[in-house]
């Protein structure tokens, strides 16, 4: 009798909490959904075309995405080892280097931005050498890409660091005594392992320096097709008429989706049963 | 000829061991759980560090604290079945089996003719092309076992080699190992709790108790 | 948006504008007439490309005295044109005053506060945006406010009331024309050129009196940087000429003769 | 001796591969912390001292420092029963509920701010009928909360959902056979298996939620004391003297770097050998 | 008594078996690596769902495909020792073995009781307050072994428990399975490729085969 009473309590118990999760979830999903879609109502399919073909939407998009994507690259490129070898060996500074990676994210965009034309701009603390043998990055394409490089970097290496540091070492060990280089081992054995979890950081980066504005427009300026990037182009849009800049911005929230979400098909079974 | 003389400091007290093993030879390792047997295997491998002494392989120096000496894991070309098989959850089970001999770059004709020779040795044959995340426990054991007789290492270590394989695969797997390092004559270590596997195996016996050596003792010709 | 006429976008920055290409350091508010202003000029001058580049006029300031390359600047403060002509970064004698903008308060359709007058922007429970104190637009709707408060067209405490009815302190104009225009707020302080460039008839007018009024002065001048300060003084030029002035005037700018 | 030169080479070759790796750790290193050297070169003492006892600075700090705790503590409590119920169910609309996670992320701010204010404002979608029943929460301390919550929100999600789903099922699979019910099962082992990573993707909702700017002013408006969280202060700095905003910012970047180093020294041994 | 009849379709083969097990009785589950000793223990304990079939102990349905009955896992109060231990790694070893009690909110007196007693028959108590991810091998598997006991389970299952053991754990495991079997008078279901094992602590045998049953035998009272 009272274990039965006990059990249907549980029961009840493990249903009301599945059922609060539900809920939970049913909240997140219409509190980041239904401002989008107060925002769509706002656009009319008129209004899409004729803005949309506008060339200087149009510069303004292929520049963000090919700033975002070479940037993400770099990142994965660069912070891929670099994560790696900081979450494997020890070393001294490295809870610095920890604080570090951390520094952009706190960093409001803007004083970021001003912080790199400081340091890079033609009078800046390495930029006047850089001007000396003739390189002037400040206020080119480049800038833009290194804006998006600096705030975005630390959600691809936090990622990283997390997850080779909670890999199971025994399948790292295991390629090593099969004769296998530290460098072979992480291609094939950590690589594929977190696989899922490094795109999903690469997409939380390439979304960050998609929507990358206020250390852009600080080190790079806004100058249509070299460094106005989409979100400099709505900024640009707000000055004038508004319904412009969200129907600009409903074009860079559909593509960006489209890509994100093509990624995760494409990237899809990669995992595994442990 | 493999020697292993190599001190550590553990948890619960210290490892002090000194032995060796000549090629062709299967040494056992028994003893208590938590005695350390374990902890030499990963040391030999060069997985963990000892505090002191030497590791060798016939003239091939491993370790040597006093000399500096310490060889990459990947250079020790020894061949160590975890207690835990650690199979490869993403890989087939025949890139499992291959995985040594493409890191060692062989020509792909060899890896391949290798390869299905010890999958069909250890009768893994027809799980080839399954996700080795998707086999039971005696089937990931036995992958582990092929992945590290594959690549003729030039010491071999088992970890409890027998403990998930039913009694068919037992006798075979037995019989594989015996073949294995008769044939590229290497020294092996063994580690099992099993009395009736150590002496069906074994040539020679060790006993670790607390970390040390407490008894040695011949397999009197009881096979091969 | 149209914020270039050129097809031509490849040089810039790095390689400083050459032949017919200018690029303009443009304060934020003239966003919306660049648009006309830019292929009016390369009409008139075939072979020249202009880019602008829009900005806060801080930020802009700030992008000079570090470095970036331009060859005109348009200044929507006064003082910021003069910290950069002390500082060596403008041709002194191409500075001109451009043109000017006043201070006009806005109202959502419909005029949901239901404000007939000045004086009803202080009554309780109206929601009013004005700029910050530190952007040339809050400076003056300060400015404006102080006139008025001392003037015979408002009742007394009316400037205190006005203050306690600010829900937001703008750092952009565009932040206050969205903040009216979707009608989350009563009213708005802004220049006559915002109140233009808004859809028609999203917006609704209350005028202030020029005696009471505080002018918002442009300057422009060409960057002693320029590389090409033949052709940002024929911008220049154009920009004061009959027909740049008709084309501000057509955006709510008012011209300084 | 063949196997002797191919032992040195491989060798060699592992030493490069370190090498490298430890450049590029260096790399990043000071890519992100140069310009904050070449920033905080630009502050003297005296501008310190001069505006930090400022009281709209400190106000702003103040305000700062609560709304990005609460909408840290609100996305950790919602988020983290709703990613785990995510990644342990399988329901219609799944793939769905991945991507509008993601939407935040493309989202401009300043138009995530606008979409707010369609939303939620006196007019909005659902303000209409708020501000019947009295309710008006756009312009207040709430608004810049709901902000910071929509913006934020998505680092602390993905990072949760992508724990959750790579962690051994074994031990929640043990637990439960032992008796522990689900929600028990959550609490004492899912949650502190995956607490480093949590922590970290906690962090990284804090530090975003610390430096919204254009979600913020656009909803929450600009008012000192209510709404003006510190990059508000900044921003509205940088536009009349540039030397306070930095002072400022310096002062934003320390604080935030010491809490964050506070959840990690507070936080440490959260690792377990597996 | 234990009544298990399910049908699963595994990726090799369809899984179809029906057997059952006596209070106090102890059924050795053995078959070839992968014919599915692992899956119906899984199904019983419900991280599986069978295709169809019952699974009952005493009258209490666990599950039943045609009543819609499918009781959670943490109300079969069943007692299940996986084939890797599966110790919580951030818990003391005390604290993995009275995991089960404090889940069941009993009192704490009787939690500390009781966990103290099962740590000392499995000879871990010295071991208490370790880090359970620090432990060897086969003091992870007593751990196991302890924690699923300690519950008082009306249903024990055990995959391959004494694998990693040493001699003298091995022998005195085997005792206390038998005991904890005979004092709550409850079904056992063990799974193990020693036939040393199987003679040594079952009362009875069935033999898995592509996922059916061969062959059932009594062993005859050589024990109890
Ligand atoms: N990660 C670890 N950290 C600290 N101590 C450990 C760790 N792993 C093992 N130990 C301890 O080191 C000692 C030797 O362990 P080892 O694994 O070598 O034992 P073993 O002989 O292999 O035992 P078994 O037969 O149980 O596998 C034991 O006391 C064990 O508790
Ligand atoms: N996760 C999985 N996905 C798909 N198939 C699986 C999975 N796990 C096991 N199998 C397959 O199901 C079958 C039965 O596996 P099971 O683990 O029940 O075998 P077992 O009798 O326990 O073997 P062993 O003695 O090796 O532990 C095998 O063919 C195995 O390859
Ligand atoms: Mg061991
Ligand atoms: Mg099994």
């Amino acid at each position: 009798m009272n274990v039965m009473a006990d059990e249907k309590r549980q029961k009840f118990r493990a249903r009301a909490a599945k059922g609060i999760a539900a809920t939970l979830v049913l909240i997140v999903c219409l509190y980041l959904t239904l401002p989008l879609v107060a925002l769509v109502l706002r656009v009319t399919p008129e209004l899409l075309m004729t803005y949309l073909p506008n060339e200087t939407v149009q510069k303004a998009l292929w520049l963000s995405l090919l700033t975002s994507g070479i940037a993400t690259v770099t990142v994965i490129a660069i912070g891929t080892p670099a994560a790696y070898f900081h979450s494997r060996t020890a070393y001294p500074g490295k809870t610095l280097v920890d604080t570090f990676i951390d520094l952009p994210l706190v960093l409001p965009p803007a004083v970021a931005g001003f912080s790199l034309l400081l340091l890079f701009g033609r009078t800046g603390l390495l930029g006047t050498y850089l001007h000396i043998i003739g390189i002037d990055v400040a206020f080119t394409t480049l800038a833009v890409v290194m804006a998006q490089i600096f705030v975005s970097s630390p959600f691809y290496l936090r990622q990283a660091k997390a997850l080779f540091e909670q890999l199971d070492p025994a399948y790292e060990e295991t390629a090593r005594t099969l004769g296998s280089s530290s460098f072979r081992t992480f291609i094939s054995i950590i690589l594929p392992l977190t696989a899922s979890g490094l795109i999903s950081g690469a997409i939380m980066t390439f979304a960050r320096a998609l929507g990358e504005f206020g250390a852009t427009i600080m080190f790079a300026g806004n100058l249509p097709g070299v460094t106005q990037t989409m979100p400099l182009a709505i900024y640009a849009a707000m000055q004038g008429n508004f319904d412009v800049a969200i129907a600009i911005s409903v074009l860079l929230v559909a593509i960006s989706l489209a890509i994100m979400l093509a990624v995760r098909l494409l990237t899809r079974n990669r995992k595994y049963d442990v | 000829m493999f020697n292993c003389n190599v001190r550590k400091q553990l948890r619960d007290f210290t490892l002090d061991v000194s032995f060796q093993v000549g090629r062709g030879e299967i040494l056992v390792l028994m003893g208590d759980n938590g005695a350390g047997k374990t902890t030499v295997l990963r040391m030999t491998a060069g997985l963990l560090t000892p505090t002191s002494g030497t590791i060798r392989i016939g003239d091939r120096i491993l370790f040597d604290n006093a000399a500096h000496i310490d060889v990459p894991v990947e250079n020790r070309q020894t061949g160590y079945v975890f207690q835990n098989s650690a199979v490869f959850p993403h890989m087939t089970v025949r890139d499992n089996v291959s995985f040594g001999l493409r890191a060692r770059r062989l020509d792909p004709e060899t890896i391949a003719a290798r390869t299905a020779d010890w999958l069909e040795r250890l009768t893994i044959d027809d799980l080839a092309d399954v996700r080795a995340g998707q086999l039971s426990g005696g089937q990931k054991q036995r992958v582990a076992l092929a992945r590290a007789m594959v690549t003729e290492p030039s010491l071999l270590m088992l970890d409890e080699p027998f403990t998930a394989l039913d009694a068919k695969n037992q006798a075979a797997v037995r019989e594989w190992i015996r073949l294995c390092v008769h044939e590229h004559d290497i020294p092996c270590l063994l580690v099992t709790h099993a009395v009736g596997d150590a002496e069906a195996v074994g040539d020679r016996l060790c006993v670790l108790e607390q970390g040390r050596i407490v008894r040695e003792e011949n397999f009197s010709g009881t096979h091969g | 948006t149209g914020t270039t006429g050129s097809d031509n976008v490849t040089t810039l920055a790095t390689t400083p504008a050459t032949g017919g290409d200018i690029v303009v350091f443009t304060a934020a508010s003239l966003t919306g007439v660049s648009a006309d202003l830019g292929p009016a000029f390369e009409d008139a001058n075939p072979g020249t490309t202009v880019t602008f580049n829009l900005q806060g006029t801080q930020s802009l300031k700030k992008q000079i005295e570090l470095g970036a390359t331009g060859d005109v600047f348009i200044s929507a403060k006064t003082a910021y044109t003069n910290d950069l002509m002390a500082g060596g970064y403008l041709v002194n004698e191409t500075v001109k005053k451009l043109t000017s903008n006043y201070i006009v308060v806005i109202l959502p359709a419909g005029n949901p506060g239901n404000i007939t007058s000045l004086d009803d922007l202080a009554r309780p429970g109206m929601k009013i945006a004005m700029g910050t104190a530190e952007v040339p637009v809050g400076i003056n709707t300060r400015t404006v406010i102080d006139n008025l408060a001392n003037s015979t067209l408002v009742s007394s405490g009316w400037k205190e009331g006005v203050f306690d009815n600010v829900v937001t302190y703008e750092t952009t104009e565009p932040g206050v024309v969205t903040k009216v225009s979707l009608g989350e707020v009563d009213a708005g302080f802004v220049y006559e050129s915002s109140y233009k460039a808004a859809a028609a008839g999203s917006l609704e007018l209350v005028p202030i009196p020029e005696e009471y009024n505080a002018l918002q002065i442009y300057t422009v001048g060409v960057l002693s940087d320029s590389t090409n300060k033949e052709t940002a003084q024929k911008f220049i030029d154009f920009l004061l000429s009959s027909e740049g002035q008709e084309i501000l005037k057509n955006y709510g700018f008012t011209s300084i003769s």
